[in-house]
């Protein structure tokens, strides 16, 4: 019994440590996407995010700095695709792309220019787990969520912070309709490229915190292309999620419960790939059986606005 | 003093003219109305004026000072609003989230949700413009829709307002409502901008009307010195004939479509309940009714787009197998289709003129053998049927989304036309349409109703109902709640029968 | 540090070992006429995929490059780092088609066919080739480690030091060069005889740290207390996860005790580096013979070493696990490679 | 007379800026120098890398081969991805399609005997497009059924396909040895190099042919028009009669056909099995391709040749200089930012224009 607790228990805090970074992602890419411009560059972003956490704890020493150097980096990838998209009406896919790619390079580049070497950073300062008071107490619950990563907080902070966001706030409600009918809101005066440039900024900055979470909160480090495609998972935790905030930190938990439930599942009696397919497949299954309550994505989503006298 | 002065105003589209050195002077508290065929350059003009579009040259001036307008910001700031042709809403949202938009009440730095409907609600009240403030646009009516994109132009205080086509969707008790209401705005010292292509709203409406053709203005005059065939000579350039011929035509009609007990149920609502009709040979079977009352429900099932819940389809006496409904085999069995929404379902816009007027007939033998499109034989029939019905382009090559609205329609109604239907379903054929193509349209569909076709024409212009209609029905909720000759209704009965009044007041008496 | 298998002292005995036994000291009379002394030797060495910073095989290579330059400064090496297996072929070729270079040194067993290939076309280039087995060409001098006798003693030791009586293993692929690990170490726990269980995870990629922890985290907490990792870059996120349990875990292919001495008490060595610098170096001299030579503990091309690690282990352990490389190195012991061979090896040595 | 002059260069330059071969030609350019200037701050020296790179891609006979051999499977991905588009559909999933094209192939061409190659290349061919044209159909086949987005369905699927594949070849179909591998294809089934020793093959005419039949399939065939008319406007589409979701589904099987074939070529050209990370990042590039070649076919044939030439250049770069191939990655990324960016183009010749105008 008790045995079984123990099982539960390190399965659900294992789906929570894996639905992290994926989480973050899918916050920022549910921001932008609801402002109308789709974000594939969230893998890369997360690559880069990764590895200016690493850089910025390592120069100041101090985790807290990396982290707001990864947001930072994270923001200049935002920008870049805002400038791309928006700016000078680049495919919205294609942008991504060029920035995963871009990630990909650039960060091994920037590794042997700062460590000489291509594989991993130094080891640096990292988020180390605090305890949760009150919660340490409970019974079960102190298991799951004693003693958990700081940037958990913040990630439950950011997901009340985006739908406050999107849901309360003036600013919320004109990106809102902006990735609906973005030529409506221009007509009411509104500011849509100022509007879309902030909510795929603070994409970039939420994603660079998911992949600085695993750079400098899961491991003390950065290896090349660490992020092993979370970024695309994300994206589809975003649709999953139907554009919602908490809906996409569900979803990550979803997806995080499958991935944490395959590495326990790997005992070697299966063949390991049958196993470590089962995250993919059951999201498909997730899908089929949740389609009735599958929102419908912002219409006008990857178009492109122009603003009077463009074009 | 002018609430809008525009003096000289020209612009160049890639490679369109579409105002050139254009002159607009509008009295402070007037209705000026501006009219001009499809493509005049009309809405190009007003859009210049709300900052949607930048002059190539010109000037203006609001309220007798020189501006310069770079966006609908500046607009708004000036007094200007406008309600454009196809509404700028966001289906998702609210009313009161539609109409607040950009103006935002706050408390607290966060969004007010509360005020604004209170807000929403006062200013409807005031001007009588009923709306539901929480309720979601998608679910609205056309009519309604209307109502909110007036109420965001009173809620930024507009002096100015600006309504590109108002009344193409609207049924008559809505176009009377509105025109209250635009009175009413008038009497309160608004200035009002408004374009249509009918005649008798302009006359009864208007102060002052501006004619446009092919972006110049031919002359403005006041509504006191004309009358409608005046008007329309101004602005097609010719005589215009507005009484279509029409005469019984001989021999025995038919019954070549019919429609036993047909529901379709949407949200769980019946949209259409046990309706029957029979659709004649060489007879118009007019559908009067408002927008969601079931007509679309009605097209779509007669056109193979909407599965029948219960009741049954009949093609010349034989009932369809329910599997059989399909647009593809409704196309094929000879039921043409003139979609209602020309823009949504109407034609491919980024498709060649070509390539629409086959669309939905490309797997004839003619155009396609064995999956192969005929390029040849398909692009002499489009240059013949272009031709035929008159598509002003420059080449069958040209994109269909470059074509005026009139022309897309002649598009559209040529295609179907031409591929000798026994059954043609009319969805308000000429709307969004100028008077010359209406003309025209309307003959055409004459033309095919005296060389035997059966056709049901569904429209919100009762004018042109009454007009070529043999028979009427109307469809009030989803029934047909009356049904009798042509000649035997006006305007008016026709009006209340749509909105349920006169229905329930029959019953009653 | 008494300890027999201190890394230095490891290197130390590899720079004898291929010389002695992996058929360097080949009779003289070989008709390539060796270059003399302080004359120009080119080498051109081609990678593994993953390239250089892997701190593992690409890594290692290198540094036995730059070990073979520093021993002798008329050495020059150029580095060439595929990205894809496809590439290997093209590389080779261009290499050999100049006719520029001395000793083309080639790598992975996922590079064979292409040299096989391309030696066969240029009989006159002279090929090194580690970490797969290319046969008897007259051309190819090819070096296999037998990975599976070093795991063995790890999973021999950590089958004693354990105290849960549990033990895991995160491989980086479910593929046959890193099941060679799995293989040994789970026959070495078996053979400690102590009743000890193995489990074994894949992350499936080698950049995957994330998951690499997570693995581990779930060995540790379904009960393992020492996880190896035999994972490339992956393994990295196991220290994380042994750092954050306070439980134990052994490294693979270079000393990575060095990484958190406190949690790591154990590592795997490969002296591939010290293969790679006599290579060259006994290229240079002539000495290279062609042909296959499979190292492994009696070579002193793979060992272990538990140098640097905080962690205490008692000398009787290090005993026992030194008595059974001596086992292995005398063949009383063979060590299986597969993970099906494991059984019987379980059946023969550990059910008596 | 000066002034006429300007007028006359301005409106060179205006003219210039929209030509769109003319766009991409100086994106490429700009690229070329942006990534220059990152290598310089790194230290290495970019004319040396450049002159390495171009040697590579274009030196002689057999790096051209190699050149046209690396673009071929880029070409197949390509044009997935853009036929996809044609239709309406975000096929992410082009990698997953590739490799569920290349083990069936992989396997005829193995097991397959007794035939002559002329019926054994093609019966491969066959077996790959029906392997990935089945694992892209049954993401349209989902997204039919149950309206789910096929941006999730196909990127999912990537994952399966992979460890599916992974599997499969480890334990049901795995060749003896080291390798996770399927068994080595017969000679009847392999395409030899045209070049020797490099990748260039029979291949990449098939890919070439591929491309007309996909330009010739959308234009002149009733089932391309239909499926560009359901991307185009899918309520126009279905009230005329064309029935969306088999087309969708068609649209998706004949993509994920083009995938399946650029695996196939790959097993029969390169390696002569299916091996496991055989694929290295062709859908994304075969992403980028079909965008920077607008969907087009005869654009995403050039764009696969850029892009095959960088991956060329990048190996012989990698042989000849000592510049990490990841500048390689980067010059990519710039490439793909820059040609689908043309206006930044635009901008520079603007800026150059006011310049001398002031
Ligand atoms: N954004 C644009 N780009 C290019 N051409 C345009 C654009 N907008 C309008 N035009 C062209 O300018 C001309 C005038 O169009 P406009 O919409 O002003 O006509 P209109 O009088 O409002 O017609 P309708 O009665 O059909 O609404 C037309 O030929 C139209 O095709
Ligand atoms: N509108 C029509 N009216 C009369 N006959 C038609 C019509 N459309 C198609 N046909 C005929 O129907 C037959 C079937 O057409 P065809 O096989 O080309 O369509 P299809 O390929 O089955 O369509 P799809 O592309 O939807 O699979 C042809 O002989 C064609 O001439
Ligand atoms: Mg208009
Ligand atoms: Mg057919």
């Amino acid at each position: 019994m008790e045995d079984i607790l123990s099982v539960v228990t390190s399965l659900i805090a294992g789906s929570i440590r894996v639905s992290i970074p994926i989480a973050f992602a899918a916050l920022g890419g549910t921001l932008s996407e609801r402002s109308g411009i789709i974000n594939m560059g969230l893998e890369g972003t997360m690559l880069i995010g990764a590895f200016f956490g690493v850089v910025g704890s390592y120069f100041t020493n101090n985790v807290w700095l990396g982290l707001l150097t990864a947001m930072l980096a994270g923001a200049l990838c935002g920008l870049l695709h805002a400038v791309l998209t928006i700016r000078f009406k680049c495919e919205h896919v294609l942008a991504g792309v060029g920035i995963n790619v871009l990630a990909s390079g650039l960060t091994v580049v920037l590794l042997q220019m700062i460590w000489d070497t291509k594989g991993k950073s130094a080891e640096v300062a990292s988020f180390s787990n605090i305890s949760l008071p009150v919660i340490n107490q409970i019974p079960v619950l102190k298991d799951i969520l004693g003693e958990v990563s700081p940037l958990l907080i913040l990630l439950a902070v950011s997901v009340v912070g985006v739908w406050f966001l999107l849901y309360r706030t003036v600013f919320g409600l004109r990106a809102r309709v902006i990735g609906e009918n973005p030529e409506a809101a221009g007509s009411m005066g509104i500011n849509v490229y100022r509007t879309q440039y902030i909510c795929v900024i603070l994409c970039g900055v939420l994603a660079a915190i998911g992949g600085a979470y695993m750079s400098i909160g899961d491991i003390h480090m950065f290896s090349r292309d660490m992020v092993s495609g979370r970024g695309f998972i994300a994206l589809a935790v975003v649709i999953f999620g139907g554009w919602h905030p908490v809906g996409a930190w569900l979803g990550s938990l979803l997806f995080g419960l499958a991935q944490s439930l395959q590495y326990r599942l790997q005992t070697g009696s299966i063949p390991p790939q049958l196993v470590q397919m089962l995250p993919y497949v059951a999201t498909i299954v997730v899908l089929i059986f949740a389609r009735g309550s599958s929102r419908r994505a912002p219409a006008s989503e990857g178009k492109h606005y122009y603003a009077k006298g463009e074009q | 003093m002018y609430a809008v002065e525009m003096r000289g105003i020209t612009k160049q589209f890639k490679n369109v003219l579409a105002n050139s050195n254009v002159d607009l002077l509008v009295q402070r508290g007037e209705i000026h109305s501006l009219l001009g065929e499809n493509g005049a350059g009309k809405s190009t003009l007003m859009n210049i004026l709300y900052g949607m579009y930048a002059p190539t040259s010109g000037e203006i001036s609001v309220q007798g000072k020189p501006v310069k307008i770079e966006n609908p910001l500046k607009a708004i700031e000036l007094g200007i609003a406008m309600v454009h042709q196809h509404f700028m809403l966001i289906e998702p949202m609210t009313v009161a989230e539609n109409v607040v938009l950009g103006y935002e009440p706050k408390k607290r730095g966060c969004f007010d949700f509360k005020k604004a409907v209170s807000d929403v609600e006062a200013l409807a009240k005031e001007y009588g413009l009923y709306v539901d403030a929480r309720e979601k646009v998608e679910n609205l009516s056309v009519g309604t829709k209307q109502r909110v994109e007036i109420l965001k132009a009173l809620y930024r205080k507009a002096e100015i307002l600006i309504l590109d086509e108002p009344t193409a969707v609207l049924t008559p008790q809505e176009v009377t409502d509105l025109f209250k209401v635009l009175r009413r705005l008038k009497e309160s010292g608004k200035t009002i901008l408004i374009i249509t292509h009918k005649l008798k709203e302009t006359l009864a409406l208007a102060d002052t009307v501006t004619i446009l053709r092919k972006g110049q203005v031919i002359t403005s005059v006041s509504t006191k010195d004309v009358d409608e065939s005046k008007l329309a000579e101004l602005m097609v350039g010719r005589i215009v004939s507005f009484q279509a011929e029409k005469n019984e035509v001989p021999g025995e009609h038919k019954v070549v479509m019919a429609l036993r007990g047909a529901t379709v149920v949407k949200e769980k609502r019946n949209a259409l309940d046990g309706v029957s009709l029979e659709i004649r040979s060489g007879e118009i079977l007019g559908i009067a009714g408002v927008e969601g009352n079931g007509q679309t429900e009605l097209i779509d099932a007669l056109t193979g787009l909407q599965r029948l819940h219960s009741g049954s389809i009949e093609l010349e006496g034989k009932a369809l197998h329910t599997a059989r409904i399909t647009p593809r085999a409704m196309l094929e069995a000879g039921v043409g289709h003139i979609p209602e929404d020309r823009g949504k379902r109407g034609f491919v816009g980024s498709f060649t003129i070509a390539e629409n007027i086959v669309l939905g007939y490309h797997r004839k033998r003619e155009f396609s053998n064995h999956g192969l499109i005929r390029l040849k034989e398909r692009d002499a029939f489009a240059q013949k049927v272009a031709e035929q019905y008159d598509v002003r382009m420059d080449s069958i090559r040209d994109t269909v989304g470059s074509l005026s609205g009139g022309n897309q329609q002649k598009v559209i109604i040529g295609r179907v036309f031409a591929q000798d239907p026994k059954v043609i379903i009319a969805a308000q054929p000429t709307r969004g349409v100028d008077i010359g193509a209406i003309e025209y349209i309307h003959a055409q569909i004459l033309k095919m109703r005296d060389a035997g076709k059966a056709i049901l024409l569904i429209s919100a212009d009762l004018e042109e109902l009454t007009k070529l209609s043999d028979e009427i029905a109307v469809l009030y909720a989803g029934r047909i709640v009356d049904k009798r000759p042509a000649k035997d209704y006006d305007e008016k009965t026709l009006g209340a029968l749509m909105t349920g009044h006169a229905a329930a007041e029959e019953k009653e008496a | 540090a008494g300890e027999p298998a201190a890394e230095n002292t490891a290197g130390a005995d590899a720079t004898q070992a291929p010389a002695e036994s992996a058929g360097t000291e080949s009779p003289a009379g070989e008709e390539s006429a060796a270059p003399a002394e302080g004359e120009a030797y080119k080498v051109a060495i081609v990678l593994g995929v993953g390239g250089l910073g892997d701190e593992s095989f690409n890594d290692s290579m290198y540094d036995g490059c730059q070990l073979a330059m520093a021993e002798d400064p008329s050495i020059t090496v150029q580095v060439i780092e595929p990205t894809e297996v496809a590439e290997f072929e093209g590389h080779y070729m261009e290499l050999a088609r100049t006719g520029e270079y001395d000793l083309i040194i080639g790598s992975g067993f996922d590079g064979v066919e292409a040299v096989t290939k391309v030696s066969g076309l240029f009989p006159e280039q002279q090929f090194m080739f580690v970490d797969g087995d290319c046969g008897d060409l007259p051309n190819v001098a090819s070096f296999t480690f037998r990975d599976q006798e070093k795991a063995f003693l790890l999973g021999y030791l950590a089958a004693q030091t354990s105290e849960t009586g549990k033990i895991g293993v995160v491989g980086g692929m479910d593929i046959p060069s890193i099941n060679m690990f799995v293989a040994g170490y789970e026959a070495g726990a078996a053979y400690a005889g102590n009743g000890t269980t193995v489990e074994r995870k894949y992350v499936g990629a080698w950049n995957d740290t994330s998951t690499g922890k997570e693995l581990a985290l779930a060995l540790y907490d379904s009960g393992c207390d020492i996880v190896y990792q035999a994972a490339g870059g992956s393994g990295l996120g196991v220290f994380a996860a042994a750092a954050e349990k306070d439980l134990l875990a052994i490294g693979s292919d270079t000393n990575q005790c060095l990484i958190d001495p406190d949690h790591v008490f154990a590592s795997g060595i490969r002296t591939l580096n010290y293969i790679i610098r006599d290579g060259i170096l006994s290229g240079k001299a002539g000495t290279l013979e062609p042909g296959s030579h499979s190292v492994g503990l009696a070579e002193n091309g793979v060992t272990y070493t538990c140098e640097g690690s905080n962690v205490a282990v008692p000398q009787e352990v290090i005993d026992s696990v030194e008595a059974v490389k001596q086992e292995i190195i005398d063949g009383k012991l063979t060590v299986p490679s597969t993970l099906d061979d494991v059984a019987s090896f379980i059946e023969t040595y550990c059910n008596k | 007379m000066t002034v006429s002059g300007t007028k006359k260069k301005a409106s060179l330059a205006e003219r210039l800026s929209q030509n769109s071969v003319f766009l991409s030609g100086a994106a490429l350019v700009l690229s070329l120098i942006v990534a220059g200037i990152v290598m310089l701050i790194a230290g290495y020296s970019p004319i040396e890398g450049y002159s390495a790179m171009f040697t590579g891609a274009f030196g002689n006979v057999s790096n051209l081969a190699q050149t046209l051999g690396t673009a071929t499977p880029l070409i197949f991905a390509g044009l997935a991805m853009a036929f996809a588009a044609r239709g309406g559909m975000f096929n992410i999933g082009i990698e997953g399609q590739i490799i569920a094209g290349a083990f069936p192939a992989a396997l005829v061409g193995a097991y397959v005997q007794g035939l002559p190659w002329f019926l054994h290349i093609p019966l491969c061919f066959l077996a790959g497009m029906i392997g990935g044209g089945v694992w892209a159909a049954i993401a349209g086949f989902l997204k039919n059924k149950l309206r789910v987005s096929e941006v999730i369905l196909t990127i999912m699927l990537n994952y399966v396909a992979q460890y599916l594949a992974e599997y499969l070849a480890n334990y049901q179909f795995k060749a003896e040895g080291m390798l996770v591998r399927t068994e080595t294809i017969l000679p009847s089934a392999a395409l030899t190099p045209l070049v020797p020793y490099t990748r260039l093959t029979g291949g990449i005419f098939v890919a070439l042919a591929f491309a007309v039949l996909m330009w010739w399939f959308l234009s002149r065939t009733t089932a391309g028009y239909q499926i560009r008319a359901i991307s185009a406007n899918p309520y126009a589409a279905e009230a005329g009669g064309i029935n969306i979701a088999r087309m969708n589904l068609l649209t998706m099987f004949l993509s994920g056909a083009l995938a399946g074939m650029g695996g196939a070529v790959e097993v029969l050209g390169v390696h002569g099995y299916f091996i496991t990370n055989m694929t290295s990042g062709y859908g994304f590039d075969g992403v980028a391709i079909a965008v920077m070649g607008q969907y087009t076919p005869l654009g995403t044939v050039v764009s696969a040749l850029i892009f095959g030439a960088l991956r060329a250049g990048s190996t012989s770069m990698n042989r000849m200089t000592s510049i990490p191939g990841e500048f390689i990655q980067v010059l990519q990324a710039l490439v793909i930012l820059f040609v689908s960016t043309p206006g930044i183009v635009r901008m520079f010749l603007k800026k150059r224009r006011q310049k001398k105008e002031a």
